[in-house]
């Protein structure tokens, strides 16, 4: 059987790399990636915690779990890449530095 | 009902005089006389039964008590009521009243009716405070009466209007909210001593509370009336709220909102907090002379006419915080004394230097010269006025300030001896503004057709000489008016002074 | 006996309403001379008749109450008016004296326009001056003295057009101001330690509450009264802004700062004189402030040009006699010397103003001369008047100088005696200086106009009173011991006679070698002389002690230290929204960085605070 | 058995995650999250969540990865995105993001195995092991949890809804922009 703790440090690190992603990347494709990689690193927590949950039936609502944040990815992604289009369609190019009008 | 008729009064007014600016442009100014003038007729009840029958006080010191229910569930009444004190400011009020719609009638042409409204809102809001025995109800007067006073600095001011109203505003606000933090922490306080949730002035007045957070407390209204009656520290806000007001905003501003702070001490930190204010009586007597030294310093300096008279009050009101915290019956006759004959020698001095900077357009005293020549009416009054500030006896403030040296001189001599250089330094600064406008030669351009002071302005200016003078040569009535409620203040302690 | 007490409470009040009347009315000059005029000299008519009614009677008290000032407490102030010997001759003398000088001052300022405005604050001035003398209890007695200040300062400014005049005005009141601020205190300390402020209860209840003479407290409150007295009677340390008050007519000067207002300080010491027994310290400094100002004010008027300036420090040095004789204790002699030295300074002061008047405003003497034949009037009147200066015998002058001196004997004071004779002899030498100079020698410029006939009458009049001023009503004679010259040695009774003629032989030899004019080229005399010239240069003292520092003090607060503060605060907080404002840069990356940064820390301080535990 | 399995999926995700965020390439990017997607539902299957990892491989790296390729390939990105992508990404401006992350990781690192905490015994004595099938899962779902079903229906179309609106308006903004500009 898996020990818990290595399941949490595979979700643990994949996560930190998800983060590197985001904060590294300039372009924002890149920095939605890096989110689904975050994303699944969570989900493999949720799983695992359900799977690890000390009750005498089996638990599935980390897979429950799972079912919403899937739904989640997909809305979030469906919307993040409609504006990463509507992104380079103005500005032709996809750093997200250049986008600071909100500031003033 | 007939404290709230005379709150109301001004109000109405004030909507009234707003609204009708519609119809024609002079309108609102005879709307507001007529307001201020009926004004008069609740006050002629207590007034005429002191005149004739004196037991007024027999009873209670309240002429007139009023208590109604506001909200009940805290307990806050709209309480109103009147006693010598109260009567004798509120009479001042409506007088600086008269005097500011005289001096404001042509010298404000534009939006007269939204000032006419500011003004006689001013008046309510200060009215209000003077009346108010309920402490929610005052903290709502006291904030009352800013806001207008904020509106007449701002829109109808001179050149830096906006950073003066602002400071003023900044500067009260803060006192206020000090004011409201220590009013809901000795209600607390109340409360957990004596189980009785009230706001109630005279009820709190029973059991007063003690201990180091009555300290404080009291600490916390004294600042808060320290900010409004500009003590040192916080005086900086008068001289620029001053200068940029409009006359009549100024006339109110310096007879009539200046003795809050002063009435606040005398109401309300003295008698609620009798051992916290003798903790700080020392320490207040100390700041009270400083002012009247450095008050004084700084108006010998000013080469603006209104700063010069904005920071003489600071001195003068010095005296007021002195007398208040001498705790004899001397030095608080004094400083009542001294509210009134500043109120009035101040607010003439104002009307003059409006009509002045009306005249020449300009408050440089270093243009400004041998108006005896050219205006010897005005100057003859400016002379007097000038005179009557720096305390000449046979006038009001001489009474005042020998009342509160006395009383303060019983306490701590060697303070008392400063605060009576502030006598010189008064004389000092007076001269220097005799001088510099009325003697001397002529610096200005001499176009002829300057007007000496009409009918209106000599009508206003010799009604407030008298005044003066009756204060100065007979003050008893209004001593015995302020005596009751003085004397429950006067516990001469034996242990403070040498 | 209430019909003599209404006629005492018109006194004070006659004047008053014709101030008030010319006040709000435009009469014409005539009208407003009459009014002026008659209501002095109904106030010196009714104090003659009381005069009358009291010269055979000893000791009379007459009072009269005008209504309640001030009653709080223990402070009952009412005013009430309070008449006996001492301020009867004072009453007599400010009346006299100020109707004398009304009549006079009619002539001299007709041609001037603010012929009303000066009548006002004349009348105004003799008003506040009886209220002083007459008043009851000490707050009266201050009304007084303040409104004494006012008028001498709106006199002396009275020509407000030239800036000196205002400057000498404004110097006068405030010089006044300080003494009449210790004098205030002095009234404190007295209420407080005695519990009245009405003169005669004070003197009852300093016997018997001060029980030990000389003990500390009644020291204290001599002291401060003395102050206040040290500042109306232009005293040593008081004492310079008495030459510059020549700024004013000078009618005003004789009126004012020679015959009234700087006696108020005496008339105090005097009607507070058993307060002072009970403080021997500050007699003895009375007595001996009494004496540097009488050698200051005389050495000055050896060496003064204007004429004005010379009769101004005469004055500072007689009074400096008159504080001596109060402060060894002789109250009645200075009192007397007070009314003889009311009537011949006065005489000098008018035909001073006389000469000036005719010779059109010349004050300096050096360019008048030879105007014995021009001038006769006021050269008769002007040596009767040096004459009684320099205390010749069978002037007025004579008997009450000598009256101090042979006091100084008997109370043994023989050091403050030989300084009185040296004060005797100077004045005598600058009296006649004054008057060769003017008078004799080649003329220099000759009269365009003479004076006025009423000028010379009232001149005449005031010759006559400073003659024959020796005689005193009776009140006057039992304060004062006869003039026994029982307990002097000769030197001590001959010497001060003989001394004057000596001081006008120097003076007629100086003259006749024409020394005065003379420029002096030895360098230390000439300082001397400068040093002399300028009073012994206290106003230059005064301005670096005490004017510069207070000026340079509140130029460099110019801007209110306080207000700074304020408007620092204001300064700061833009400054902080100006650094906080970089963080809102609009990159997201930045927002994001932050928020793991948070997450760092927040980290951070749960496994601190986990391990800490 | 089962634990190897594990190590080499694990060994697996952490290779090509790393990949992805390093890779200058957009569709590299994609290839290797794909693989990395593949390798969690692994991981899954191996934890026994066997319906989880189905959707795993179905939905996540099926139809979302695509969806990503997709729009990748009609950004037309070209040789020129290349240069610019490696213009936007090196190591050294990087570096900043990259000591945080480390501080981060080792502070999780830290609290996961230093810190006092009692997981392990909490979960190792009661296992089951038989798997949950997908009746079960649909009886919950439609059971105690049918309300995060709605929400997720809900979210899914206001996702759809969003991103019609956004790209429709994608076309008509250019046009209006560039005459807006023109204007101004």
């Amino acid at each position: 059987m898996i020990p818990l703790s290595w399941i949490f440090f595979l979700s643990l690190s994949l996560f930190t790399i998800g983060i590197f992603g985001v904060l590294a990347r300039r372009n924002l494709l890149f920095i939605l990636i890096s989110l689904e990689l975050m994303l699944n690193a969570v989900v493999l927590l949720f799983i695992a915690g359900s799977r690890y949950h000390p009750t005498s039936i089996a638990n599935s609502d980390g897979q429950i779990m799972y079912i919403l944040i899937l739904t989640l990815a997909a809305s979030e992604i469906a919307i993040g890449l409609s504006l990463v289009i509507h992104m380079y369609r103005q500005h032709h190019h996809l750093d997200i530095d250049k986008l600071n009008q909100l500031r003033d | 009902m007939t404290l709230f008729i005379l709150l109301f009064i001004p109000l109405i007014g004030g909507m009234l005089a707003w609204y009708s600016e519609k119809f024609n442009a002079n309108l609102p100014k005879k709307i507001a006389l007529v307001s201020l003038l009926c004004c008069w007729l609740p006050l002629f009840s207590p007034l005429n039964n002191i005149i004739f029958n004196d037991n007024s006080f027999a009873l209670s010191q309240w002429l007139l008590n009023e208590p109604h229910s506001w909200i009940p569930i805290f307990n806050i009444g709209a309480h109103l009521a009147m006693d010598g004190l109260s009567l004798l400011l509120i009479v001042l009020t409506l007088l600086m009243g008269l005097v500011a719609l005289s001096s404001a009638w042509h010298e404000i042409t534009k939006r007269t009716g939204f000032f006419y409204l500011n003004l006689l809102w001013t008046l309510a809001g200060v009215i209000g405070v003077f009346l108010a025995i309920d402490l929610f109800l005052f903290f709502v007067f006291w904030e009352v009466m800013l806001v207008p006073m904020y509106f007449l600095i701002s829109i109808w001011g001179y050149e830096n209007r906006h950073y003066a109203a602002i400071k003023f505003f900044i500067f009260t606000q803060a006192g206020g909210l000090l004011m409201l933090l220590s009013l809901c922490a000795l209600v607390g306080v109340h409360f957990q001593q004596t189980g009785l949730l009230t706001f109630d002035y005279i009820i709190l007045l029973q059991n007063p509370i003690s201990g180091d957070l009555a300290f404080w407390i009291a600490l916390g209204f004294t600042i808060a009336f320290l900010v409004k009656l500009p003590a040192l520290p916080f005086h900086s806000w008068l001289p620029d709220a001053h200068t940029q007001a409009p006359t009549a905003a100024s006339v109110i501003l310096a007879a009539v909102l200046l003795k809050t702070g002063g009435y606040g001490i005398i109401r309300f930190v003295l008698p609620l907090f009798p051992d916290a204010s003798l903790i700080l009586a020392p320490s207040m007597m100390l700041i009270g002379v400083i002012g009247i030294i450095y008050g004084a310093m700084m108006a010998f300096v000013q080469t603006d006419l209104k700063r010069l008279v904005a920071y003489s009050s600071v001195s003068h009101m010095g005296f007021v915080l002195l007398g208040c915290f001498a705790f004899n019956i001397y030095a608080l006759q004094g400083a009542v004394m001294q509210m009134l004959a500043h109120g009035i020698s101040t607010s003439a001095l104002f009307v003059l230097v409006g009509m002045i900077q009306h005249r020449y357009h300009t408050r440089d005293l270093n243009k400004l010269g041998g108006l005896w020549s050219k205006l010897p009416k005005l100057s003859a009054f400016g002379l007097f006025f000038g005179i009557a500030s720096l305390g000449m006896p046979g006038l009001g403030n001489f009474v005042a300030e020998f009342l509160i040296l006395l009383g303060s001189f019983e306490q701590y001599p060697k303070l008392t001896i400063f605060a009576a250089s502030g006598l010189i330094l008064a004389a000092i600064y007076s001269l220097l503004l005799i001088y510099k406008t009325f003697f001397g030669q002529i610096k200005g351009p001499h176009d002829s057709k300057i007007s000496d002071t009409n009918t209106k302005e000599w009508v206003t200016l010799l009604s407030m000489c008298f005044i003066l003078i009756y204060l100065g040569l007979h003050p008893q009535p209004f001593f015995d008016l302020t005596y009751t409620s003085l004397t429950n203040l006067t516990f001469i302690p034996s242990n403070i002074g040498s | 006996m209430t019909y003599y007490a209404s006629l005492l409470s018109l006194i004070p009040l006659l004047p008053l309403f014709s101030a008030l009347i010319l006040l709000f009315s435009k009469p014409n000059k005539l009208t407003t001379a009459l009014l002026a005029v008659g209501s002095i000299s109904g106030a010196a008519c009714i104090s003659l008749f009381l005069n009358f009614v009291f010269w055979q009677q000893t000791d009379f008290v007459l009072t009269s109450n005008l209504g309640n000032w001030i009653k709080i407490a223990q402070l009952h102030i009412n005013f009430s008016l309070y008449l006996d010997a001492l301020s009867l001759v004072m009453i007599t003398i400010i009346t006299g004296v100020g109707a004398l000088i009304h009549l006079y001052s009619i002539g001299f300022m007709y041609q001037d326009k603010d012929f009303k405005r000066y009548f006002t604050y004349l009348n105004l001035f003799v008003s506040a001056m009886l209220f002083l003398v007459l008043a009851d209890n000490l707050l009266l007695l201050y009304l007084g003295w303040e409104g004494v200040g006012l008028c001498s300062y709106l006199l002396i400014g009275f020509w407000y057009q030239d800036r000196d005049n205002n400057l000498a005005a404004n110097k006068a009141f405030l010089m006044t101001r300080i003494g009449d601020t210790a004098m205030a205190l002095g009234l404190f300390l007295l209420f407080i330690e005695l519990g009245t402020l009405n003169i005669q209860d004070l003197q009852v209840q300093a016997l018997s509450v001060w029980s030990s003479s000389n003990n500390n407290m009644a020291n204290l409150c001599c002291l401060l009264l003395l102050g206040g007295a040290l500042g109306k009677s232009a005293q040593f340390p008081l004492q310079n802004w008495l030459p510059d008050a020549m700024a004013g007519p000078t009618p005003v000067s004789a009126l004012i700062h020679a015959a009234t207002m700087v006696t108020a300080g005496i008339y105090l010491i005097a009607r507070n004189s058993q307060l002072f027994q009970m403080a021997p310290d500050v007699m003895y400094l009375i007595a001996f402030i009494g004496t540097i100002t009488l050698l200051l004010g005389a050495s000055a008027a050896m060496v003064q040009s204007d004429l004005k300036r010379i009769l101004a420090y005469s004055t500072i040095s007689q009074l400096g006699y008159m504080f001596l004789a109060l402060g060894v204790g002789a109250g009645a002699s200075a009192v007397f010397h007070l009314m003889t030295h009311a009537f011949f300074k006065a005489l000098l002061f008018l035909s001073a103003g006389a000469l000036i008047y005719s010779l059109h405003h010349e004050h300096n003497i050096f360019k008048m001369g030879g105007l014995l034949k021009k001038l006769p009037i006021v050269a008769t009147s002007f040596a009767i008047g040096c004459a009684a200066l320099a205390s010749l015998p069978f002037t007025s002058g004579f008997f009450s100088k000598e009256l101090i001196l042979e006091q100084l004997i008997d109370s043994g004071h023989t050091n403050f005696w030989w300084a009185a004779v040296l004060g005797a002899f100077i004045t005598a030498f600058y009296s006649a200086r004054l008057f060769f100079v003017v008078f004799l020698g080649d003329s220099k410029q000759s009269p365009d106009k003479q004076p006025e006939k009423i000028m010379s009458l009232v001149l005449l009049l005031l010759c006559f009173f400073s003659l024959f001023g020796g005689i005193q009503p009776s009140g006057i004679q039992t304060l004062m011991p006869k003039l026994n010259a029982s307990g002097l040695t000769t030197l001590q009774h001959w010497l001060p006679i003989v001394l004057p003629f000596i001081a006008i032989s120097l003076a007629w030899w100086m003259f006749k070698t024409n020394l005065f004019g003379k420029t002096i080229t030895v360098p230390a005399l000439q300082y001397f002389h400068q040093l002399l010239k300028s009073g012994w240069a206290f106003d230059r003292i005064y301005q670096v002690i005490f004017v510069s520092p207070f000026k340079f003090l509140c130029q460099l607060n110019k801007s209110d230290i306080i207000d700074l503060h304020y408007r620092a605060l204001e300064k700061i907080s833009k400054l902080l929204h100006k650094k906080f404002s970089q963080f809102q840069n609009g990159k997201l990356r930045c927002y994001n960085a932050s928020l793991i940064i948070f997450c760092v820390l927040a980290f951070a301080w749960f496994i601190k605070g986990a391990l800490m535990s | 058995m089962i634990d190897n399995l594990f190590l080499i999926s694990a060994a697996v995700i952490l290779i090509s995650a790393l990949l992805t965020i390093t890779a200058h390439n957009v569709v590299h990017a994609l290839l290797y999250l794909v693989v990395t997607m593949l390798a969690v539902s692994m991981v899954f299957f191996l934890l026994g969540a066997s319906f989880a990892a189905a959707l795993q491989i179905i939905v996540y790296a099926g139809a979302i990865m695509v969806l990503f390729i997709f729009v990748t390939m009609m950004l037309h990105q070209g040789e020129k995105s290349l240069a610019q992508e490696r213009h936007l990404f090196h190591f050294s401006t990087s570096i900043g993001a990259f000591i945080l992350t480390l501080i981060l990781f080792c502070e999780l690192i830290f609290i996961l195995f230093f810190m006092p905490l009692d997981i392990d015994n909490a979960l190792t004595h009661t296992y089951h092991s038989e798997f949950i099938s997908v009746k079960q899962i649909g009886k919950q779902l439609y059971g105690p949890y049918s309300l995060l079903v709605v929400i997720s229906a809900m979210m899914l179309l206001s996702a759809l809804i969003t991103a019609i609106h956004i790209s429709k308006s994608a076309h008509i903004l250019p046009k209006t922009t560039k005459n807006q500009e023109a204007k101004l």
